[in-house]
């Protein structure tokens, strides 16, 4: 019994108060999130909640210097979150200020030189005071959708219906789904000539603009005004330019003996829904390849021009090698914008004529939003996934020498 | 008596029976009620939508309660009020929905029955007795009411009468296709061959024959392009019979096994007519939402079209019409050949085999139980039943621009059976001679001996939107006729299986009223 | 190989801003001209307009007795070295050296045995193979300078291509560059606004100022007899020292009297009468400045105490930056007879330091050109 | 280098023109139409052929946009929109800076500096189509449908890993003696950030989140899915352009332009910056 | 003012590759300590390590009597002036120099005076109020040296602060970094890896290469008694010449046999019997070379004729490069006498030159120290 209570006594006193403190609060915060979790079921919550406690309380019993910043982290997620309940209005402003004022308090605690000896906390740690926060919240936003998303691809999901575990069967689905093999053929027919032509326009264009012009800044200003503009609206719009009985396009082309069935022959909906995307994206390879060409240090073309008649030797010799490096960042962006292609198809053609613009995200969002097919929905997402990683691969090393 | 202004400055005078006591005695007992309402995007000049704009000003002076109007698009709605049933968001009060919803609205138990209410004088007065047993049956289950009728959906054939009357057209077609000119023509065979007839010639005599289309046809794709198809082939594959059985009185699955049907001869056919149809009209029909086609049809560039009940009313509105006191309407054209299923084999027929049909949404108010749950389901009542007074229907069905058609004995002419008279539609703006066959064509659908059945049971809106995307492969050209039809009784399948085959058969059963 | 002239060429990028004016220079065959002076003063505005880069506003070029005004570049036959060397990133050491002889459609053979020779000449041949990038500063001039004579052209342009090396590449480069000049004997022309690298390099040096030539001569004539003030100042590091003073006749002999103290002027068969009792500016080289013990020259008449301000030891020699009176001058000295640490106590001491007045230069300071050069 | 074809300019500087004028009939005419529409009453949407120029062919009238500004919910959807994507872009642009910043000035050992960074791109190219679905189930669990802040938080989690690179790109560019000296004069980490990085990269974060607010303001798929009445924003408005009867195209003009036209001008304020910023950082414009 | 004393630093980025080694350094109070190496050797780690803005991997640093090594730079009380300023672009001139002052929460009068008073010693408060972009290099120089002088720390660092500056400037900051420091009187360590700043301005240098020092001493001793070969070659400009040879006993002398020639040696103290008939590496200065006419000290055992490769004249003198046998060296010599042009002519000619064997350098080849200082 006295033993017991020397060690006990022993413990307390040689345990820095700081820490007692800390663990408290953390154990009051870790309970209250399991009995929140457990109360309103939110099985994420409440296991995130647990392993928070988990973690930190052991990182702190042993005054690792990580727990002092998870505990900061957590701090700054309750600073975060708060705000967001503000400008969502389910949190008062008192309760808010509240909140702020303790969790301002801890930090401040936790900032003192004695307690940062205790973790050990040196100034090299400041680092993950600002890395932290930004791959929390990503991890939080994506990795727990992304884990879920793979849970829902071995259910049966009809919500409100059905929560069924199948095995394999929504895979072994997509295999065998002639429609979404064909939407994964018109996908990647779009990427490939929406990505080409793109490229090539945005080339040409760079190479009319990069010449001493007057009034280049505003040229540039107007042909960038296509990239920023919502695409829903953008897709809508060319609805009516595209109307085939006298809509702009047909009125200048009826005339002439040429009545093009835009949206309404199945090829030239495919058609038209590369041309909107052209329309937007090629402004978007113009720049970049323009500020490409003007980086380029125009004493080597001195140099070449010594050598070479200005034209097309001149550029093939000389520009586009050097310009290689810049096109192969043009087109990993367009590949991977290209894959993720939605709101033009979706708004254009509806996917229509038949399924002639069915294109693979469109598809996917029926299946699993408009039908409620979700589980199937996943599965779809997640090859969708697989591909992009296999282009983002293909890319990875020369990504890494960009950021390194 | 109260007076109510709408929007657009039309001023309508309720006496305090018709409006109800609530509103009638001023007090805005829905003070400080605030409720929420889906209905398909289109703005304060939108089909459907219109209305609710239109009159909100003047039922919140009314009743003293907020409305909020949420639009969705139709290709959206009925995917954004499942979720947010399923989920009990309890974002909705009501809904706008089309009666093919009932399936998973009614049967998942959201919907609120507003039987109660309906004898009840606080409430503005409507009348369920004016409409025909094949409109009630779309907004009720089982016996039970669940909607406010607001629109009547249904497709009749309009034509364009001076064309067809014209003795010219007339001599010069007996001559080309050797029989006279059938005006309104009884049999889909005879619409093909007067639409061929006309399709590129100039017709209207302005010196070109670049717009001039026997038909005018909407099948851009998720844009409501497969109801054309749905009503065309009800000749061809509803065999009339006693009762509801296998054979008889049937549209879309085989009631004791729940086969799709739609793959079948009949189908097929109707939907290679069809094809052989809209060429008769301009190619671009494939990509036409249905307001092009109809504007096609208004400018006056197409002898036929086959569509609701909004042509009629939006003819008669000189800012888009050409053909104001030129329009001819008829109940959808029959079939001397049914397919008959037990047979295995077409049938021939005496007469040619019409069928009435309630295609469409028939977008109407229903209220979703949550608005009982927040104690607001009298105030929506009050809102869906003043849309369906005689007064504000009337006024609705006579504007082409709200998207409400006629169907209810209200609407039709006294001499058809019906209350109004032809003054009521001129006095519209109406020109006198559109009026008689308009509401007579909507008469004879709505009445008709035979109906084809409508699809209301779980799923309903994927039924339509596969076999929507299906008929445009075929349409545009992408697959046959029978390779489309095939795919959509596959996905049909598909569907039926993930929701439950014996409940769907169930709920199908119920739906049609078979009995075993 | 081929001369090259340049007749009063005029240059301006906008209007009415004249960058080059009146240049006017005949370049012998095989000679190595620099071009030298201040940024921006047009050095490489003229080389271009050699090259065909720019064009001319007006005034003529000749090039082996051809006029080439209008002649594109490629057909000048002159190669280039630019001063960011302006490699191709793309090709390897070998490809660049080899793309002018590609884009002459030389045989592969020849193409080969040039490259290498020219590698071997500038000790590069163990990196044909890489990219320039992974080439350190000093290679990369090689290659650059490489690639200028695999095509033996006629004229070498050369744009300050030391200026990127560090202190020691550049001595050892310019040792190369000398070396590569008098083996091919190519007609060269060489800008520059290093006068150490101009001094070592040219057989005549151009001094431009504001687009316009100062003066045209070798070398030592430069350093020993700059035709005005610019040049003076421009040409020997540390610069000349510039002091004011008045010429006046004493004695029979000329004087300069600099305020606090007056020096004589040895006799010289210059006419300097109309300067007499005139302000003058009197221009010293600093080693023409020593401290009275060991100076050879100090007489009565060229000795000046002066106070110590700083103490520069640079190695061999050493710095003294001076000043009497209002003038402050600086002079290059032997090392001076004490330890290193003690010398910090010589500052704000004096010491009697001698002018050479054989070395004296004396300038109009309204004209800033020279009067009296020794 | 002198214009070889100096003596026929007139004939290139022609055709010059002429591929520039006609690259910006290309990329303006949408919006021009987009405009006449608007200005053009629901009737004479096709009945006027051509260019339908102003005034010469039909009579502009403003009828439409009074009809559409005056519908509460479009006000509603717009204020929701300005609300979402100004909120997320200063919380991307904010949680961004400080990790830009740490990958930028600080070594990470673990997992390396560029693989945190590949790390951060991926998740901005990872399809919306594929988290959407999840995330829904999860809204739903959370019952954080239809909440402006669920929106938010999508989009900051979306243009987070954007703002991540493109302020790192932006500080490495920035000299780290900067930082060191104000270390050296007294400021500790924290304090040579805030008085030294942060004032000195204010351009690009500006910059930057003004693309933020762009994307956030054209994402349209999330808002789809999640919102329903109180968070609907300005692209699902738009989305609703056809109704029961097919597109009213006058609808159709006005709502895109009120879409397009914010992102739009507020983008081209930061034009110098744009083609880094859309190429994280990997080409400086 | 303090000393600093830094004992056995040792530092590595990545793991066993050690960036600094083994450095020992007392600096006194007061002292102008020059660090001085080839790019790349440590310098500036070392800087930054005292300043505190890198980890110390093993080792200790004191200063003023204190361990610093956990202490963050913000206590440290030093000052540094980096290489390219480091000048806040958003501050004006007087808030970049104030800054520190806030940092440290200075009353606004105390700020006002002493941002004043630097000014004043460094001529720059005319432009207080503008930004650093609108300043020229040489002023914004200034302002970082303002900005370290305001707040009288006890230790100043400097990271070539000149060398961004063009030739002229550098020459002129020299000067007037030289005057502060004896104004100041503050103990400063300056990184620099150009040896005629380090010549000129150190009290002592230090002198790097790899991370470990190669000696410390006095310019002048550094110059004249370099300890190594590195050291030798390092300093002085054009660098020392190195000919191979080996040391020969005859009669009663030591000889230096270089293959072509044979050089006397003086009698010198120093025990070289060690080496006798073993190879020796042997340095001259270039100045310690000189043609035979001119050279007083030519003797019968210090001439060699060699043939001449080229000419630099340098203003006041020329650089010839020779070579004799296989051993290249140049000399330092007053201008030939002989016209310019003539000069080219000399190149392959033959000179006569005689070698100051007083002034010679041996080292031993293997381990590369020095045997025998003048
Ligand atoms: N393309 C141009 N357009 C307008 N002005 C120019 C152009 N190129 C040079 N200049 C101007 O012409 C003048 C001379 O430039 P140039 O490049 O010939 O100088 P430089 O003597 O070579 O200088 P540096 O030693 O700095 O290279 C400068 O004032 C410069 O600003
Ligand atoms: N942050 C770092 N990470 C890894 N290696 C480094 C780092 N900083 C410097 N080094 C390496 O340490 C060595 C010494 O670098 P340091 O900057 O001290 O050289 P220096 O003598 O100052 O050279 P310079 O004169 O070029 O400035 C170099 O080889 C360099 O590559
Ligand atoms: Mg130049
Ligand atoms: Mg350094």
């Amino acid at each position: 019994m006295t033993t017991e209570k020397r060690v006990l006594g022993i413990a307390l006193t040689t345990t820095p108060k700081v820490i007692l403190l800390i663990g408290a609060a953390l154990l009051l915060a870790g309970v209250s999130g399991v009995i929140y979790g457990v109360a309103k079921s939110f099985s994420f919550m409440l296991g995130a909640a647990i392993l928070y406690v988990v973690i930190t309380g052991f990182g702190l019993c042993q005054c690792k210097h990580w727990a002092w910043l998870t505990v900061l982290c957590g701090l700054a997620a309750v600073i975060v979150f708060t705000l967001v309940g503000l400008i969502q209005s389910t949190i008062p402003l008192l309760t808010a200020m509240i909140v702020w004022l303790v969790t301002g308090g801890v930090v401040w605690y936790l900032q003192v030189k004695q307690v940062k000896q205790t973790f050990r906390v040196t100034e090299d740690d400041v680092k993950f005071l600002f890395l932290l926060p930004a791959v929390t919240w990503v991890l939080l936003f994506t990795v727990f959708p992304f884990l879920y998303g793979i849970r829902t691809s071995f259910y049966k999901v009809q919500i409100g219906r059905v929560d069924q575990f199948i095995w394999f069967k929504n895979f072994v689905r997509y295999f065998k789904d002639y429609k979404i093999h064909h939407s994964i053929k018109i996908t990647v027919i779009f990427i490939v000539v929406t990505v080409t032509v793109e490229i090539l326009f945005g080339l040409l264009l760079a190479l009319l603009f990069n010449q001493k012009i007057k009034g280049l800044k505003v040229y540039r200003t107007i042909m960038l005004m296509p990239l920023f503009a919502t695409p829903v609206a953008i897709g809508f719009l060319f609805l009516t330019i595209f109307y085939e009985e006298g809509g702009p396009l047909n009125g200048f082309l009826i005339p002439l003996g040429l009545k093009v069935p835009w949206l309404s022959s199945p090829t030239w909906s495919m058609v038209c829904v590369m041309l909107v995307d052209i329309w937007q994206w090629t402004p978007f390879c113009f720049l970049v390849i323009l500020a490409g060409l003007q980086s380029l240090p125009e004493e080597i073309y001195q140099a070449a021009s010594l050598d070479y008649d200005p034209g097309w030797p001149l550029f093939r010799r000389v520009t586009l090698p050097m310009l290689q490096p810049i096109l192969i960042i043009v087109l990993l962006l367009r590949l991977i914008e290209a894959c993720k292609i939605f709101d033009i198809p979706s708004r254009l053609t509806r996917g229509g004529p038949g399924t002639a613009t069915m294109v693979y995200s469109l598809y996917t969002y029926l299946t699993g939003l408009k039908y409620f097919d979700l589980g199937y929905a996943s599965v779809q997402g997640f090859a969708l996934l697989v591909i992009m990683m296999f282009i983002i691969q293909f890319f990875f090393r020369r990504m890494r020498e960009i950021y390194a | 008596d109260v007076t109510v202004t709408s929007a657009s400055g039309d001023v309508i005078t309720f006496t305090p029976e018709e409006i109800g006591t609530i509103a009638a005695e001023g007090q805005q007992p829905f003070k400080g009620k605030e409720i929420t309402i889906t209905v398909n995007t289109g703005g304060p000049k939108g089909g459907i939508s219109g209305p609710l704009f239109e009159w909100r000003d003047a039922w919140e002076k009314l009743t003293g309660a907020k409305l909020n109007i949420v639009e969705i698009p139709i290709a959206e709605q009925f995917q954004k009020v499942m979720v947010d049933l399923q989920t009990n968001a309890q974002q909705y009060d009501a809904c706008m929905p089309a009666a093919s919803w009932y399936g998973d609205l009614v049967t998942g138990g959201f919907a609120f029955s507003p039987e109660e209410y309906y004898a009840d004088p606080r409430f503005p007065k409507w009348h369920r007795e004016y409409l025909p047993p094949s409109l009630v049956n779309l907004h009720t289950w089982q016996g039970k009411w669940y909607g406010v009728p607001n629109d009547s959906d249904g497709q009749v054939l309009y034509f364009r009468k001076d064309v067809l009357t014209d003795p010219e057209w007339q001599k010069e077609f007996k001559a080309a296709v050797g029989y006279d000119l059938p005006v309104p023509p009884k049999t889909w065979d005879q619409v093909y061959d007067i639409a061929n007839f006309f399709n590129n010639k100039d017709w209207d005599r302005d010196g070109e024959v670049e717009k001039d289309s026997g038909i005018a046809l909407h099948f851009q794709v998720h844009n409501q392009g497969m109801y054309h198809f749905v009503s065309l082939s009800a000749a061809f594959t509803v065999l009339p019979g006693e009762k509801v059985d296998q054979c008889h009185n049937v549209y879309w699955f085989d009631p004791t096994d729940m086969t799709p049907l739609v793959n079948e001869p009949g189908h097929v056919k109707a939907l290679e007519f069809l094809m052989k149809l809209a060429k008769t009209g301009p190619d671009a029909q494939i990509s036409w939402d249905l307001g092009t086609a109809w504007d096609y049809f208004l400018r006056g560039d197409a002898v036929f079209t086959y569509s609701w009940g909004d042509v009629g009313a939006l003819v008669q509105d000189e800012a888009r019409s050409k053909i104001k006191g030129k329009l001819g309407a008829a109940v959808l054209p029959g079939s001397y050949e049914v397919y008959d299923r037990c047979q295995k084999q077409f049938v021939k027929m005496e007469q040619p085999n019409v069928v009435g049909n309630t295609t469409g949404g028939s977008w109407h108010g229903v209220i979703l139980n949550s608005a009982k749950e927040k104690g607001v389901q009298e105030v929506i009542y009050h809102l869906l039943a003043f849309h369906a007074t005689p007064k504000i229907s009337m006024w609705n069905v006579t504007r082409g621009w709200t998207g409400v058609d006629p169907g209810w004995k209200l609407h039709f002419l006294k001499e058809q059976g019906g209350m109004s008279t032809v003054e009521d539609y001129v006095a519209q703006n109406w020109h006198k001679d559109d009026v008689t066959d308009y509401t007579q064509a909507y008469h004879d659908n709505f009445f008709a001996p035979v109906m084809q059945s409508y699809i209301r049971i779980p799923g309903g809106e994927e039924f339509w939107y596969k076999l929507d995307e299906h008929l445009s492969e075929a349409m545009s050209g992408q697959v046959s006729a029978k390779e489309a039809l095939d795919r959509t009784a596959q996905d049909w399948n598909d569907i039926n299986d993930r929701l439950g085959k014996e409940e769907q058969l169930k709920y199908y059963q119920e739906s049609i009223g078979y009995k075993p | 190989m081929a001369d090259v002239v340049l007749k009063n060429i005029y240059k301006e990028y906008e209007e009415g801003v004249p960058v080059v004016q009146e240049f006017n220079l005949e370049i012998k065959d095989k000679e190595f001209i620099v071009f030298l002076g201040p940024s921006g003063c047009g050095k490489t505005t003229t080389l271009k307009m050699i090259a065909g880069l720019e064009d001319i506003s007006r005034g003529e070029i000749y090039i082996d007795g051809k006029q080439v005004n209008n002649m594109p570049p490629k057909d000048r036959d002159i190669a280039m070295v630019f001063q960011s060397y302006a490699l191709y990133p793309h090709l390897n050491v070998f490809e660049n050296m080899a793309f002018s002889l590609r884009a002459r459609k030389y045989p592969e053979v020849e193409i080969k045995t040039r490259v290498e020779n020219a590698a071997n000449l500038l000790k590069i041949n163990d990196f044909l193979k890489r990219l320039p990038k992974h080439l350190s500063g000093g290679q990369r001039q090689r290659v650059a300078l490489g690639r200028a004579i695999v095509r033996k052209p006629k004229v070498f342009l050369m744009d300050e291509p030391l200026s990127n090396l560090d202190a020691k590449l550049r001595v050892h480069m310019r040792f190369e560059l000398n070396k590569i000049h008098q083996q091919l004997e190519a007609t060269t022309i060489y800008v520059t606004h290093d006068q150490i690298e101009a001094l070592t390099l040219g057989d005549r040096l151009v001094l431009m100022k504001d687009g316009v030539i100062q003066q045209i001569g070798d070398p030592r004539t430069m350093y020993n007899r700059p035709a005005n003030l610019f040049v003076a100042g421009f040409i020997g590091s540390p610069a000349m020292n510039f002091l004011t003073g008045i010429l006046e006749a004493k004695d029979g002999a000329l004087w300069l009297d600099m305020g606090t103290f007056q020096f004589k002027l040895p006799p010289r068969p210059e006419k300097l009468d109309a300067y007499i009792d005139q302000n003058v500016i009197v221009g010293f080289r600093p080693e023409d400045i020593l401290d009275k013990q060991r100076a050879a020259f100090a007489t009565e008449t060229n000795v000046v105490k002066a106070q110590i301000d700083v103490i520069e030891p640079i190695g061999s020699e050493e710095l003294l930056y001076v000043s009497t009176g209002n003038q402050t001058f600086v002079a290059k000295i032997p090392e001076l007879a004490v330890g290193f640490t003690e010398k910090r106590s010589l500052v704000e001491k004096e010491i009697e330091l001698a002018f050479n007045m054989e070395k004296v230069h004396l300038f109009d300071p309204k004209t800033e050109q020279a009067l009296l050069n020794p | 280098m002198p214009d070889p074809t100096k003596s026929k300019w007139s004939v290139k500087r022609i055709l010059i023109g002429l591929a520039i004028a006609l690259c910006l009939i290309w990329s303006i005419f949408p919006f021009y139409w987009a405009v006449t529409t608007s200005l053009r009453k629901p009737a004479e949407t096709f009945t006027v052929a051509g260019l339908a120029i102003p005034f010469l062919q039909f009579k502009p009238t403003l009828e439409n946009w009074v009809a559409e500004v005056k519908v509460p919910e479009n006000q509603r959807a717009l204020r929701n929109s300005v609300i979402i994507s100004v909120n997320s872009a200063i919380l991307a642009t904010a949680l961004g800076t400080m990790a830009g910043y740490a990958l930028a000035r600080f070594k990470f050992h673990k997992i390396k500096n560029p693989d945190l960074t590949i790390w951060f791109l991926s998740q901005r190219v990872l399809p919306p189509v594929v988290v959407a679905i999840p995330f829904f189930l999860l809204a739903r669990q959370f019952q954080a449908l239809d909440k402006i802040s669920t929106l938010i938080v999508l989009n900051t989690t979306f243009n987070l890993p954007f703002a991540v690179i493109i302020m790192s790109q932006l500080f490495k560019e920035l000299p780290i003696e900067l930082e060191q000296a104000a270390l050296v004069d007294g400021y500790s980490r924290l304090g040579a950030f805030f008085k030294v990085a942060l004032p000195l990269s204010t351009p690009g974060l500006v910059a930057t989140a003004i693309i933020c607010l762009a994307f956030s303001w054209n994402e349209f798929m999330f808002a789809l899915i999640l919102a329903q009445k109180n968070a609907i924003t300005l692209p699902y408005i738009i989305s609703g352009a056809s109704d029961t009867r097919g597109i009213q195209f006058w609808f159709i003009a006005t709502r895109a332009l009120m879409a397009i036209v914010p992102p739009t001008v507020l983008a081209l304020t930061v034009q110098r910056f744009i083609v880094r910023g859309l190429t994280f950082g990997a080409v400086k414009g």
